[in-house]
């Protein structure tokens, strides 16, 4: 069964076509990267699955349930998280308080008012355990706002796992970091990507060559191919429409 | 996080705000006076001139050597137009140890203030509170609510009504009336009190339109003219103020709406320069215990004092006769305690300040009083008075007894053990 | 009937054009900075005491223009040197602001005119009838104030499309992040548009002035109003306060006319008693009555099933 | 306490007798001091005033649960206070009218319940929308139910109100609560409830996600939660707060009208909300205390006193947007540092100069006042206890070159203060208190 199943997925913004009729499928505890060049639309193919926009017509699934026209929050609450590629975090929040926010409901504690949320220790204890991975324990009572850039970019997906979902959605993840600190990242996204479905946007190919499993190369709003990454090097099509303009 | 000097200064301001200090009020062999009306805000122009008609009366009664050789000193409460503000102040002034009490503006704070002291003397004997009240005029205060502690020199809103409707009984013009009023108690006891005389004493006079509009909130009231104008009225009964008066007459004078005007409070401040920018010359009455125009001697030297002093005219004659027959009973009972004036003051016959007798009906402490009906316009020689430098002024066209404006009350009055 | 009709079509298109002159100025505003003027109504009041000020000492006429540059004036004054200041700390802040702006403007217009109402005049030139329809005279002034409120309008109109300054303007409204970008001092157009929207609401306080009441509680009277009409109209949308201004004016003035209450909407049907009689008033208040809270009521009703008002496109 | 203060004690190993002693102790202390102040005052009027500002504290807070904690901007909150204190007034009655055994403690409940209802209907439809447009329709829901609340006479009693009588009810212990005395202990009581309950529930997780969603109200719905319910959960325990508050002043005053549902009712929570702070939990109460004193009191000294009131909110939204508390949590690494007494001598400079020039600005606006309004009292008053002609032109020369000076003595004085306020910092970090 596919983590993620689209079929014929398209979405107008007026009378402009930015996804125009997308099949894709993404395999249970695969890595799959989306490449494709800028304004393919691969940002908004995230926004259509994580409920961020609807789309105009065709069906997404998520481990075979139909979760088309659902709010953000009900496809987060059935095991789909994802980041943002600009960062989307809880500014004037602590560091500590962004990763537990993400903690919380997976947790069970949902909007209880009759807990404190101090005294949870399986909370802390899984908010901690997320600092230490993503390298920001040291800081957690920082405010999200001040952190640097690359700080706020592992807060991003801290915050973005903290949920434990089975599925993650990243959108750039290393964009805008310097080459140690991406390799940084990518490390930190295999480690965390471990026993999930990671589906990745992502700009710096040998970070998808590297790290994927399987490729998607969306194109104008199409998927012209979806497969393992020596196979996709050596697809004519991409050749032409993706790599050829590239390079 | 980094704050710029500004912060710093603001919270220097802060710092500076915290110290001011409550004022002590003045020397304490006054007797004094609680005036609590509102002195900021949208009605602070109402409150300002009746603050200032007090401290006129008590100078004038303090030149006469006061009351048991003691001064008056009337102390301002600024009640904000809130009722809890009032009750607030009012429980200020009691604890500054004021033992008198004055309002007039608002029948809400009316019956706030008189049903606060009349709980308050129940809880604290003693030290009772007495509420004299100059100008809320609801018809309930001094009936159902009525109190032993509360006392009104204003003739209540039905009296208005009884003596307009009998100036309006001889009237034969009077064919179609519109009634146009604010909606609250006041507007709805001037419109209920309208149509039960009329049917009355009018019973061929046909009601066209009975209209309640939403208190101080319209603009422009040329919807309402222009059904009035549909209605085919000849007299229009109101008992708007303030702005919902002025506006209600400029609108009508834009459309040309040749009525007349049978009101309450056309003298209200701004009423006059309202009246005299439309041009209605004396098709504007009004209903009161007093105008300048009388050519009462002793009222005429008091009216032209207070002109020279402030630039108004004495709107509050009532007042007068509150502060005066305050002086009279305490003199009587020989005792500033709120008890014994309120005993001195039931049934007291007082000579009124535009001539006349006038009494204090003990069953409901109500002000018995002659009540006059006159138009505003044009002055003849014998008019000397005008208002609002208009150049127009207030003519008598009816003078109402005070034996007929008397009506029953259903006030079961509790009075204090003594 | 139908003289109450027409009457009330005149003086209800009269009353929208005047809340639309308001209106204008509170959007333009809004759509270029994300703030909503709550002082907005405060400059109107400025703007007809300005315009008796000037009318006592040369004339209604040139009142009628200085009083609006003053005022636009001193609404620069204010975007320069206290809402940039706050700009940083958010809309919310900015909002409270104006808040707090409209309540020192209000003071200091009592301080200054005192708090009872200003005998502002209608010009003499101007002090006739224009028409008559049936018996109703129509004042030449309210007509005046019809036509220059329109006039207003297509000047505006003409000013966004036809210049390059009205250009900018509109692509604020769409992209308000985009004119920075484009290099356009982006403050000075700030103030200048605060300016210039202080100064249409000046506008209709000079003309307003005269035919309504020049008091210090005008622009408390007028606000929320104004408020509604941006925001049924759609938070950013000129067409839409257009709109939204005629549709309020037209229903306060007709919902006046008529003296229905749900008793009688009931009778229709012969049912005649109350099905509630702890709410007995529902059952006897006439359309008329509640004719002023009709537009909070429409505001209301409007963000609940359309959430973004009638043309507005931004969400806010 | 700060955001920062707050997660540094949750990391804090839980458990101890000292640590439970530390988490209770403040309130263990506020209660003692609402106890002893009617003793430390007498007079009764101190009595009103603690209750006013019993009440006001609890309503604050209540706004606050809104503006400061989940974000939305209410310029309607009176509507539950109002509507609270209606239906306590309504209960009180019934009570005494059926003689049923419910004591008046209880009353201020019936309130919460109304708010809570009334939170339920109105928040259902205004908190599908954040920003502006929720500010707007609490707006227009505020106008509506004042409006109505004069019309629709049989609930409200039309502008004068409904009456109730608070002596009249079941007594318990033979209190008849008809003292003052006793009904600030009422109040007492019921504000410590309160601000215990309110605070508590900020350290809930349903506490955090409402701070979530003020922060980013899109996130917040990523990590699984539903901010518009998230908003409309806060808006109805804030109502339910807010009819407590309302029943409580129902009971003081003994009379509820349609002020109470009122526009400035809603206008003075946010004010005494914001100049207290809204950033910081008991900055409101800071506010509703100093705004309370100020509206009771400012108007004996000056009638020109809304002006002060507004042109110190302009001032707070200007130059200190984080409220009194902020100004005051600024300090608080300072003190921990022991280095506070360093900021000393440079207050008081500017403090000398801000008096200064706050004197010469309010002999402006206290002469303008005179002359504008006051011409025919003549041209003599008095400003602090000094008295002259305002058409002489001395006072005015001295208003200038105080205002003036002032001005630029403050602004001479700033380096010191910005100075004293660096060393102080500088030493603080050696210490190792502040980052």
């Amino acid at each position: 069964m596919s983590a993620i199943e689209l079929s014929g997925v398209t979405k107008n913004f007026g009378p402009t076509e930015i996804i125009r009729g997308v099949d894709l499928s993404v395999r249970d505890g695969e890595r799959h990267a989306m490449i494709g060049p800028n304004g393919a639309g691969k940002s908004t193919l995230f926004n259509l699955i994580s409920g961020r926009l609807t789309p105009t017509a065709g069906a997404i699934r998520l481990k075979g349930e139909e979760i088309t026209g659902l709010r953000p929050y009900e496809i987060n609450r059935r095991g789909l998280s994802r980041s943002f590629q600009v960062t989307n975090i809880f500014p004037r929040l602590s560091v500590w308080e962004n990763v537990r926010c993400a903690v919380l409901w997976s947790m069970g504690y949902k909007y209880s008012f009759w807990h404190n949320v101090d005294s949870l220790a399986d909370v802390a204890e899984r908010t901690e355990s997320i600092l230490r991975q993503i390298n920001l324990l040291e800081r957690r009572h920082f405010s999200a706002g001040v952190l640097t850039y690359a700080e706020q970019r592992a807060l991003e997906i801290g915050i973005t796992v903290g949920g434990g979902a089975e599925i993650i959605l990243l959108d750039e993840p290393t964009a805008g970091m310097s080459v140690a600190e991406a390799e940084h990242a990518v490390a930190l996204i295999r480690k965390l990507s471990e026993g999930r479905t990671l589906l990745i946007i992502e700009h710096d190919m040998s970070v998808v060559f590297n790290l994927a499993d399987r490729i998607s190369v969306l194109v104008y709003g199409k998927v012209i191919a979806s497969d393992e990454p020596a196979k996709i090097k050596a697809n004519q099509a991409v050749q032409e429409a993706y790599l050829g303009v590239a390079a | 996080m980094k704050f710029g000097w500004h912060a710093k200064l603001a919270g220097a301001l802060a710092l500076v705000a915290i110290p001011f200090v409550v004022p002590v009020s003045g020397a304490d062999d006054t007797i004094k006076i609680a005036y609590v009306d509102p002195l900021s805000g949208g009605g602070a122009s109402i409150g300002e001139v009746g603050l200032k008609t007090f401290q006129f009366l008590a100078d004038d009664l303090n030149a006469k050597g006061g009351a048991l050789g003691r001064k008056f000193e009337i102390v301002a409460y600024d009640n904000k137009l809130n009722a809890q503000e009032t009750l607030v102040q009012v429980q200020k002034a009691i604890d500054s140890g004021i033992r008198i009490i004055t309002q007039g503006n608002g029948s809400a704070f009316a019956a706030a203030i008189s049903d606060f002291v009349t709980k308050y003397n129940e809880r604290n004997l003693g030290k009772e509170v007495i509420y004299f009240n100059y100008a809320a005029v609801d018809p309930v205060l001094t009936n159902d609510k009525c109190s032993f502690w509360h006392f009104r020199w204003d003739a209540n809103s039905d009296q208005k009504m009884q003596a307009l409707t009998n100036y309006m009984k001889d009237r034969k013009n009077i064919k179609k009336i519109y009634l146009i009023n604010q909606d609250y108690s006041f507007g709805q006891a001037v419109r209920s009190a309208a149509v039960a005389m009329l049917k009355d004493k009018r019973p061929d006079v046909e009601i066209v339109g009975d209209e309640m509009h939403p208190l101080l909130k319209i603009t422009d009231f040329a919807p309402y003219i222009a059904k009035i104008k549909a209605s085919g009225a000849d007299s229009v009964i109101t008992g708007n103020w303030g702005q919902d008066f002025a506006l209600l007459v400029k609108a009508a004078a834009d459309a040309g709406l040749q009525t007349d005007w049978y009101t309450y409070y056309a003298g209200g401040t701004g009423g006059p320069t309202a009246i005299k920018q439309t041009g209605l010359n004396h098709r504007v009455f009004a209903v009161g215990e007093g105008i300048p125009n009388l050519g009462y001697g002793p009222a005429d030297e008091f009216e032209k004092a207070i002109r020279a002093k402030y630039n108004f005219s004495l709107f509050y004659p009532r007042a007068v006769n509150e502060m005066r027959m305050l002086q009279a009973a305490i003199e009587k009972a020989k005792s500033t305690e709120p008890t014994k004036i309120g005993a001195a003051l039931e049934g007291m016959k007082f000579n009124v300040y535009d001539g006349g007798e006038g009494m204090m009906r003990a069953d409901d402490h109500q002000f018995i009083q002659p009540l006059y009906i006159s138009s505003f316009g044009e002055r003849s020689a014998k008019e000397p008075f005008d208002e609002e430098s208009t150049g127009w002024g207030w003519k008598l066209a009816g003078k109402i007894e005070a034996a007929n404006t008397v009506l029953p009350t259903t006030c079961k009055m509790s009075r204090p053990a003594s | 009937m139908l003289e109450l009709v027409l009457v009330s079509t005149l003086n209800g298109v009269l009353y929208g054009m005047l809340l639309f002159l308001m209106a204008s100025g509170l959007t333009l505003i809004f759509s270029m900075m994300g703030v909503l003027n709550f002082a907005h109504a405060s400059f109107y009041m400025l703007g007809a005491f300005f315009g008796f000020q000037i009318s006592q000492l040369v004339g209604f006429w040139p009142g009628l223009i200085l009083a609006p540059i003053l005022a636009g004036f001193i609404g620069a004054l204010i975007e320069r040197y206290g809402l940039r200041n706050v700009h940083r700390h958010g809309h919310v802040a900015e909002l409270l602001f104006t808040f707090g702006l409209a309540f020192v403007i209000e003071e200091i217009v009592q301080m200054i005119w005192g708090k009872l109402p200003r005998d502002y005049r209608i010009p003499p030139s101007l002090d006739f009838s224009a028409f008559t329809i049936f018996s109703t005279n129509y004042p030449a002034y309210k007509m005046f104030m019809l036509l220059f409120a329109i006039g207003i309008f297509v000047a505006l109109l003409l000013v966004l499309t036809r210049t390059r300054v009205g250009l900018i303007i509109q692509a604020s409204l769409t992209h308000p992040h985009m004119v920075g970008m484009l290099g356009h001092n982006v403050p000075r157009i700030f103030m200048l548009v605060f300016g210039l929207g202080c100064a249409l609401a000046a506008v209709a306080g000079v003309i307003a002035g005269p035919a309504l009441v020049t008091q210090s509680n005008m622009a408390a009277l007028l606000g929320p109003i104004l408020f509604v009409v941006v925001v049924i109209g759609g938070l950013g949308s000129l067409s839409g306060a257009f709109i939204a201004s005629l549709l309020i004016g037209l229903l306060q003035t007709f919902a006046v006319a008529v003296n229905l209450s749900i008793s009688d909407i009931f009778g229709v049907f012969g049912i005649h008693t109350n099905p509630l009689p702890f709410l007995s008033d529902i059952w006897r208040v006439t359309v008329a009555q509640i004719a002023p809270i009709m537009p909070y009521l429409l505001l209301v009703l409007i963000l609940v099933f359309r959430p973004t008002g009638l043309m507005g496109t931004r969400d806010t | 306490m700060s955001e920062r203060a707050q997660t540094a004690s949750a990391q804090r190993s839980s458990g101890g007798l000292l640590a439970t002693a530390a988490r209770y102790g403040i309130w263990v202390v506020l209660a003692a001091l609402l106890l002893t102040l009617p003793r430390i005052f007498s007079s009764s009027f101190t009595f009103t005033m603690l209750s006013l500002m019993g009440i006001s504290i609890i309503f604050a807070l209540s706004y606050n649960m809104l503006l400061g904690q989940t974000g939305m901007l209410s310029f309607g909150h009176a509507v539950y206070y109002g509507l609270g204190g209606f239906l306590v007034v309504h209960a009180m009655n019934t009570v005494t009218k059926y003689s049923l055994p419910i004591p008046l403690p209880l009353m201020p409940l019936v309130g919460g319940v109304a708010g809570l209802f009334f939170g339920v209907v109105f928040g259902s439809v205004s908190t599908r929308r954040g920003g502006t447009a929720f500010a707007m329709i609490s707006l227009g829901l505020g106008e509506l139910v004042a409006s109505s609340a004069l019309i629709l006479r049989s609930f409200f009693g039309g502008e004068e109100g409904i009456t109730t009588n608070r002596t009249k009810l079941l007594r318990i212990f033979d209190w008849n609560f008809g003292s003052q005395i006793q009904i600030y202990y009422l109040i007492a009581f019921w504000c410590l409830v309160c601000v215990i309950a309110m605070y508590a529930l900020t350290r809930t997780p349903f506490g955090r996600m409402c701070n979530a969603v003020r922060e980013n109200f899109e996130r917040a719905e990523f990590v699984g939660y539903n901010s518009q319910l998230v908003r409309f959960f806060a808006f109805c325990l804030s109502g339910f707060f807010a009819g407590i508050a309302g029943g409580l002043a129902a009971i003081n005053f003994e009379i509820v009208n349609s002020g109470y549902v009122g526009a400035e009712q809603s206008g003075s929570v946010l004010l005494a909300a914001y100049i207290g702070g809204i950033g910081f939990f008991g900055g409101p109460i800071i506010g509703a205390i100093l705004v309370t004193w100020l509206q009771v009191m400012l108007s004996d000294i000056t009638e020109v006193w809304q002006l002060y009131f507004g042109l110190l909110f302009v001032g707070m939204v200007m130059f200190a947007p984080f409220g009194i508390s902020g100004l005051l949590m600024m300090h608080a690494p300072l003190w921990r540092a022991r280095v506070l007494w360093r900021l000393v001598p440079a207050y008081l400079l500017a403090l000398a100069a801000g008096l200064v020039m706050l004197t010469g600005a309010s002999l402006v606006i206290e002469m303008a006042y005179h002359l504008s309004t006051k011409a025919a009292d003549g041209p003599m008053m008095s400003f602090m206890r000094v008295a002259f002609s305002v058409h002489s032109l001395l006072p005015w020369l001295m208003a200038a070159v105080l205002l003036i000076g002032g001005y630029f003595f403050f602004r001479s004085s700033w380096p010191y203060v910005e100075g004293a306020w660096h060393d102080a910092l500088m030493k603080a970090r050696e210490r190792g208190s502040a980052v």
